[in-house]
């Protein structure tokens, strides 16, 4: 999915994250996976985000432990020469 | 206010609406439905509320939601109601709400729930037992202040007779010492301000409180609150003819009545008993009757029931002879109408008593 | 001076609103007044009375009472428990007819065809009515005026389409009786 | 493998918040659930409409037990904080004595439809002008998992681990179909949080209850089913499939009755 | 005006009785019970049927408490005395121990559908395999005429003497409409006493809810409108046709399932 | 049998079915739930049956359905479920009929709900404390024992450490004196017999009984209930080092046995102190309690509340100097664990107290 | 209705009765008639039987007094030459 | 001799198996033994802790203790309450890593990596197996194949698919030591 266009972007407070997973399917455009080999201080794996999220908010409101900070971009960033910028 | 004929039941309405009790939930049960009737029929009047609840567990949940809200509430129901009801007083205790309830009792039996709580955990309700009306209608008012004042459950203990007896009564509103304003109530308003309130059995404050209370904590404050109400409040009780009695009949509730009336009897022939009456049951006021049985070779205990409240004259007279002279009595009707309960009766048990008195110390 | 009366009769509100009328009536005519009514039995239609004390000053008489100075009985199966209260010398009145148990008060004793006058006054649940009319007029305890006056407001609010029977029954009890039997205050303690 | 990006540290380009970690009116959103409950989803669901209603300053909260009690202490609302199952008493009498406020009660499938089922037919039978929420995991959650009067037919909970067999454990009941005859019913409605859809569409139905109380139209009523998977005793990652597939199929999502449609 | 017959004796002609003074199972006719009231024809026809389908030596009622608790001690059945609301549960834990048992109940409106409306609710979606009969003429008969849950609206009772109104006093609850969708259910109905032909099909109702009983079918149920023209506030003689207008406009009578039609 | 590695709550499932329980039913409320399922999973296993019931209530009234048909039967919660079936528990006792209720308590603030009823009326139930696991098990046998014997509920009061403590345990079935045939259950085969059974709280037979006995006069036989049973048992209790002890510590359950332990430690340190547990809380074993203080000079009562023991104590002992030294004590579960309650803190308590004694009587 | 055939008859225990006047429209053939004068010792009128009682016994079925007791004859009586008999 | 071993770590079940796994062992050896178990807070995810009790004979020891002579600490979050109750010369073994707080315990200690052992193993939740694993090598309180035998029975029959990774957990933790450190009962005293 690199080369996707993102309208909004994530802060992600993984130390809070109990690993459900529940973000991950509710995200429509498929931009969060779950990392496989890092866990957070309790123990848990926990979500991570590609480009291309369109800041639809549903990973905020499925997730039952309140970790995602969801913003919207003014203009849409393309990913590919930004991304790692930040 | 001039007085009015009105039957026990009614004019117990009238007190409480007169003592600002603006809702009331109730279900019918005798002799308590005649006060929920009654308070149906008035509080609409001055703008209250009166739900006929659909059970007695729904009327205390509803006095408890219109507490909460800040209005004088009250429910009631006889003991067996209550009963149904001891979770919610309880945990109201624990949750720091004002409330009035009313035991229209049948007999006397219900003197343990009413002053060790029949419920769970350590709490106390203060518990008011008028011997007659004129009594009645000002106690009940005062039932709602010491409710207010120390954020309680406040049990008002009635029977049959004083739900039925008719007296011309005078219910003007009685005055008391001006309460703080409930500063806890809820109305939403605090609602989105960060500092919104909550009432809770489980914790006085919300987590970001400047002092939170851990429900462990919150849970070992029970025997303070009990502790506050002790200290906060003075016993009350009457007694008469007791300066030099060789023999002290307590009682409570309107076998007091008819004990007072006995006894007047008696001492115009010269007998020295006296009478002593707790008015609140809990605190109980040991002081006071420690002071009226000074002279007293014994002392007797007359209640309806199997022996109940000589529990607590035995644990305030540690080292006195204290018998109980009454026993459980009642008519088919179930609702606490006592064949026992006659003037002339209690003052042949009273003369019996004092007999094997004198027999004992001749002996 | 304290007067007790019971009023005893089987089942209805009868009894119970006779005895209001008179506590009513009395309190209306400047005396004090206390009353206490029973149900027997849980079951509906059991024996009902009802004590009414009236006294001058503030009263010592408890709701309960062991002695009376006067009766109305409206039916023979609460008898035996009502005549062990009457002082032998106070006024009992029998409802006749329906009333059928025999009667050793040595006392004064009225007895009238209460609940026969009412029937035929196309009322027959007013028996009670027309025996407090009866008892007015035989003691003076109350006046009819006041009875009357007071008819209304004894009855709860969706029953006052009722008041103008009960004034009629009274009446009817208070016309049954030529004169005063016994004397509840004295001429001379009549509060005005 | 895509690229993965920096997440720690809000955007430098320019961007409006949409979400919060703390939701609005939550206080705190840390706690201590289990990893993939339906609980707290639904609570910021709720608490969320109400702000959206403009109605934060005059809503009150009123709690029964269960594990969302342990958000009574956390919310940015007033909250009341009932016994198990009598909280649509506490707020029938609150609502009476403040008809200003907007009062509803936050309830679990044990709480209402086991220890306090009459309080809430009652309370409807009523028409009282309150919001009931009702979070349907199907379980006691707080007490381990066992069976509820919700639970469906074959589902596993701590005392039907096998599933739920109508010989032994009786049949569920569908609460929404059961309050939305009764006359001072104006609103029912059965949402669920097992996915972002579900989520969107129960937030007009918490939106639709809290109007109907707004608007004095009666009792309004929001089903919310839940997951559970500790209760369940099934992944976390399963539950949504589980929640859709046993629960959805008996408890139905859907907008069950709206008075004001005829209106 | 036509002859009147001498009704003191029996006929010394050759007839035989239909009808005694003490119908089947009750020990004793007489009681206290008000002028008019329903109840006794509903109680008489329930242990009439428990007698005509050969159940009566293995039948028990669980009885409630309200006017109709007069009966307990005078039947020749075995009973239960249960509190106000309960005897749903009572009977559950009965037939759980003693299932080759006929258990019923006997419950008034007050009892059943105020202080105890989750225990039948629970029971009956249990699918409990018991039979409960409700009496309901819409008050509180015995503590002097109240309202209660079924009371119709523009029904006169001691608080409704106006009629009740929904506004104040919200909205009734049809019982066996309510009973009737839940799983465990396999017969309800609805019959009245206010007339003879009413009282037959009652009699064919409760035929049907013993036998579903008696066959192990799941829980049956059957709601029986009875006059309380003392809680009514009305003449003895105009309360069967106070009963056809009010109640029954609003709980129709009829067989509302019979779960083995069906099969 | 030989001894099993038994949690609590399992165990006691286990000794009431080999007591004969046969019939369960209950709602979750920890530390009750563990027993509950303890039944869920072992009553099928000999036939019986267990319903999760969907309230306190329902838990109750299905077990008096249950307890009427015969079956030995029992239910329970914690001291809260406990009060919403106040009303149950003491028409149980009108009605005559067996149970046994456990409360798993939270602490011990439900020590006057256990024995003076919380309920309406004149009524008490057997109250049973246990102090271990094995104790315990023949405990709980014996209290559906007792429920026949008496024809009443029994209360057994358990806490969190009994329900979670894990001990090697034995469960045989214990030997009681037989008992009378059930001749009063319902199971149908009186109907249609002319003298059906009933059992009843408002009266005890049909109306064509020979004896008809009136309401009225049914309720007066409470006292007689009562009385019969206070007659009819001896309390139970256990004492240690008590002889020549000058100070004796009172407690029951989970507490008596730290006591227990730490009044053994001091002992050995040649502390005089002695300790006195009561395992019956009503009947009250008072007789044994006076002997076992007879040389104290003072009776401190340690129990987990803010002092409701201590009223039986009192009572039981009226001219001997008797105090408090315990206190409500609670974790943030709220499940009834006392951060207080550890042998090293109730051992300095005693020590202070006795101290204190010393002082006061050097004084 | 004098001449209508008795399929049945009526014990009628009057002193049970309390006047609620049930039975009168419960009776098809309109058989039963309430006094009008008479009473009993509780003061209620009470109902009469009229020849033509067809034994139905809905009159029992629905009286709230066990009131009736119900006969059907054999044969039916013809009241006109039967009724004084009794 | 009683031996007192508490369990402490934070969140989950995996202590509390740990706990009864030890004590079943212990019995399963001949010995005594007692285990009482809590977790902090209402809610889920607190602090959890067991004490075992390990003896010969009828056991004096209450289930709430305040010395006891061994400790297998998972988490540091436990560990204040934790120290104050270890005996100066009773024995500690820390969970590595996980463990964070400063640790001054006098006495034998034994720090291992058991959380790491148990992810690595793909069974994250089984640190607290592998601990125990590691405590019987350097106490021999029970033995490996004691704790191997009754891994399946005390688990509930629907978990019982977990035995086997508990078998595992607690070899490798056995493995990871290698030798006995602070012996509970010395040679001798060791029950057949
Ligand atoms: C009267 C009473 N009985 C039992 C309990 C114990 N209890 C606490 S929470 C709970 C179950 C809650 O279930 P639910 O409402 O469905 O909430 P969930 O935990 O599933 O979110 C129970 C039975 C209690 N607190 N009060
Ligand atoms: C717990 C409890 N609350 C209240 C009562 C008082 N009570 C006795 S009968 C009754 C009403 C009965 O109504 P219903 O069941 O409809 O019977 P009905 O009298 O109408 O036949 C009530 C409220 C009671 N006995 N127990
Ligand atoms: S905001 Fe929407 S698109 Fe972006 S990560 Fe969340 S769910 Fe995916
Ligand atoms: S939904 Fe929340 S808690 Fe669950 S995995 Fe995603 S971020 Fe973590
Ligand atoms: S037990 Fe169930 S409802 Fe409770 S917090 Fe865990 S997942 Fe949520
Ligand atoms: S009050 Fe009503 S239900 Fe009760 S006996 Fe009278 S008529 Fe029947
Ligand atoms: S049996 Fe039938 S016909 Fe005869 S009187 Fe009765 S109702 Fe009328
Ligand atoms: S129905 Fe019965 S009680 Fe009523 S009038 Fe007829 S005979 Fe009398
Ligand atoms: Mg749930
Ligand atoms: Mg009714």
């Amino acid at each position: 999915m690199s080369g996707a266009l993102s309208r909004g972007t994530l802060v992600i407070d993984v130390e809070r994250c109990k690993g459900c997973e529940l973000c991950i399917p509710a995200c429509k455009p498929r931009v969060l996976t779950m990392t496989t080999d890092k866990r957070n201080e309790m123990g848990y794996f926990y979500p991570e985000l590609e480009p291309g999220c369109t800041a639809c908010h549903a990973c905020a409101l499925i997730c039952p432990d309140f970790v995602f900070q969801v913003w919207r971009y003014d203009e849409a960033v393309a990913v590919e020469e930004e991304g790692s910028e930040r | 206010m001039s007085a009015e004929l009105l039957e026990g039941s009614e004019a117990l309405a009238k007190a409480m609406i007169s003592a600002g009790c603006r809702f009331f939930a109730g279900y019918p049960m005798t002799p308590f439905t005649e006060v929920l009737e009654g308070m149906a029929e008035h509080l609409p009047e001055v703008g209250g509320t009166c739900v006929n609840a659909e059970s007695e567990l729904e009327a205390v949940g509803m006095a408890w939601g219109a507490a909460a809200g800040g209005a004088r509430a009250a429910t009631g129901s006889v003991g067996q109601g209550l009963s149904l009801m001891q979770e919610s007083i309880a945990e109201m205790c624990f949750a720091r709400l004002p409330l009035v309830v009313l035991n229209m009792a049948r007999g006397q039996g219900d003197y343990f729930q009413a002053t060790r709580g029949g419920g769970h955990g350590d709490y106390r309700t203060i518990a008011l037992a008028p011997a007659d009306l004129t009594e009645a209608v000002s106690l009940i008012q005062q039932a709602f202040y010491f409710a207010d004042k120390f954020r309680n459950p406040v049990l008002f203990m009635g029977d049959y007779y004083l739900a039925h007896v008719i007296e011309a009564v005078d219910i003007g509103p009685v005055d008391f010492e001006a309460l703080p304003d409930k500063d806890w109530l809820l109305d939403g308003s605090t609602s989105g301000s960060g500092t919104a309130r909550i009432i809770s059995p489980l914790m006085p404050v919300k987590r970001n409180a400047e002092v939170f209370v851990e429900y462990g904590d919150y849970l070992e404050t029970s025997g303070d609150k009990i502790a506050a109400i002790e200290n906060g409040m003075e016993p009350l009780f009457e007694s008469g003819h007791c300066e030099d009695a060789d023999y002290v009949v307590v009682s409570y509730g309107t076998p007091a009545r008819i004990i007072r009336y006995a006894v007047d009897q008696l001492r115009s022939e010269g007998v020295r008993v006296g009478f002593f009456r707790p008015i609140s049951l809990w605190p109980f006021p040991s002081a006071a009757l420690t002071e009226a049985t000074r002279t007293a070779k014994a002392v007797g205990v007359y209640e309806l029931n199997a022996g109940q409240m000589v529990d607590d004259v035995r644990l305030s007279l540690r080292d006195k002879v204290v018998e109980s002279i009454g026993g459980i009595s009642f008519d088919d009707s179930g609702f606490g109408i006592a064949p026992e309960l006659t003037p002339a009766r209690v003052e042949a048990r009273i003369r019996e008593e004092m007999a094997n008195l004198s027999n004992e110390v001749d002996a | 001076m304290e007067r007790e009366i019971l009023l005893s009769g089987i089942g209805g509100q009868g009894v119970q609103l006779a005895a209001r009328s008179l506590a009513q009536a009395a309190m209306r005519e400047g005396r004090r007044v206390l009353m206490f009514g029973t149900y027997g039995g849980m079951m509906r239609g059991g024996d009902t009375d009802a004590t009414v004390v009236i006294g001058e000053d503030s009263l010592m008489t408890p709701p309960v009472v062991d002695r009376v100075w006067g009766v109305i009985a409206m039916h023979h199966l609460s008898w035996p428990a009502v005549s062990e209260k009457l002082r032998s010398d106070g006024f009992l009145l029998l409802n006749d007819k329906v009333f059928q148990a025999e009667n050793s008060h040595p006392g004064p004793c009225l007895s009238i065809g209460a609940t026969a006058i009412a029937t035929e006054a196309e009322m027959p649940q007013a028996g009670s009515m027309v025996a407090l009319g009866a008892f007015a007029a035989a003691t003076n305890i109350v006046r009819l005026e006041t009875l009357l006056d007071i008819a209304e407001e004894v009855l709860p609010s969706y029953r006052s389409q009722f008041a103008e029977g009960n004034r009629k029954a009274m009446q009817l009890g208070h016309d049954a009786v030529s004169g005063s039997i016994c004397e509840a205050w004295g001429v001379a303690e009549a509060v005005s | 493998m895509s690229e993965i990006l920096e997440t720690a540290t809000p955007p430098k380009r320019k961007a409006k918040l949409v979400d919060d970690f703390e939701p609005s009116l939550i206080l705190e959103g840390k706690h201590q659930l289990c990893a993939g409950c339906g609980e707290p989803a639904a609570l910021r669901s709720t608490v969320e409409i109400i702000d959206e209603l403009g109605l934060a300053d005059r809503a009150i909260g009123v709690f029964g037990i269960g594990c969302y009690t342990s958000f009574s202490p956390v919310l940015d609302l007033e909250v009341l904080q009932a016994l198990h199952g009598r909280a649509p008493s506490l707020a029938t009498g609150l609502k009476r004595v403040q008809p200003d406020s907007i009062v509803f009660t936050i309830q679990g499938d044990g709480d209402m439809v086991n220890e306090g089922l009459q309080e809430v037919i009652h309370t409807a039978a009523r028409g009282e002008p309150v919001t009931c929420v009702m979070l349907n995991n199907g379980v006691f959650g707080e007490t381990g998992g066992h069976m509820t009067s919700t639970t469906v037919l074959g589902q596993r909970t701590k005392n039907t681990l096998e599933g739920r067999d109508p010989k032994q454990h009786g049949f569920p009941i569908r609460m929404a179909e059961m309050l939305a005859p009764l006359d001072g019913v104006a609103y029912v409605a059965r949402g669920a949080t097992n996915n972002a859809g579900n989520i969107f569409q129960l937030r007009k139905m918490l939106q639709s209850a809290f109007e109907v109380q707004r608007d004095g139209l009666g009792f309004s009523f929001v089903e919310i089913l839940t997951m559970c998977p500790t209760g369940w005793f099934i992944q976390t990652g399963e539950a949504p499939d589980y929640l859709a597939d046993k629960m959805a199929s008996y408890h139905q999502p859907g907008i069950i009755k709206d008075a004001r449609e005829g209106a």
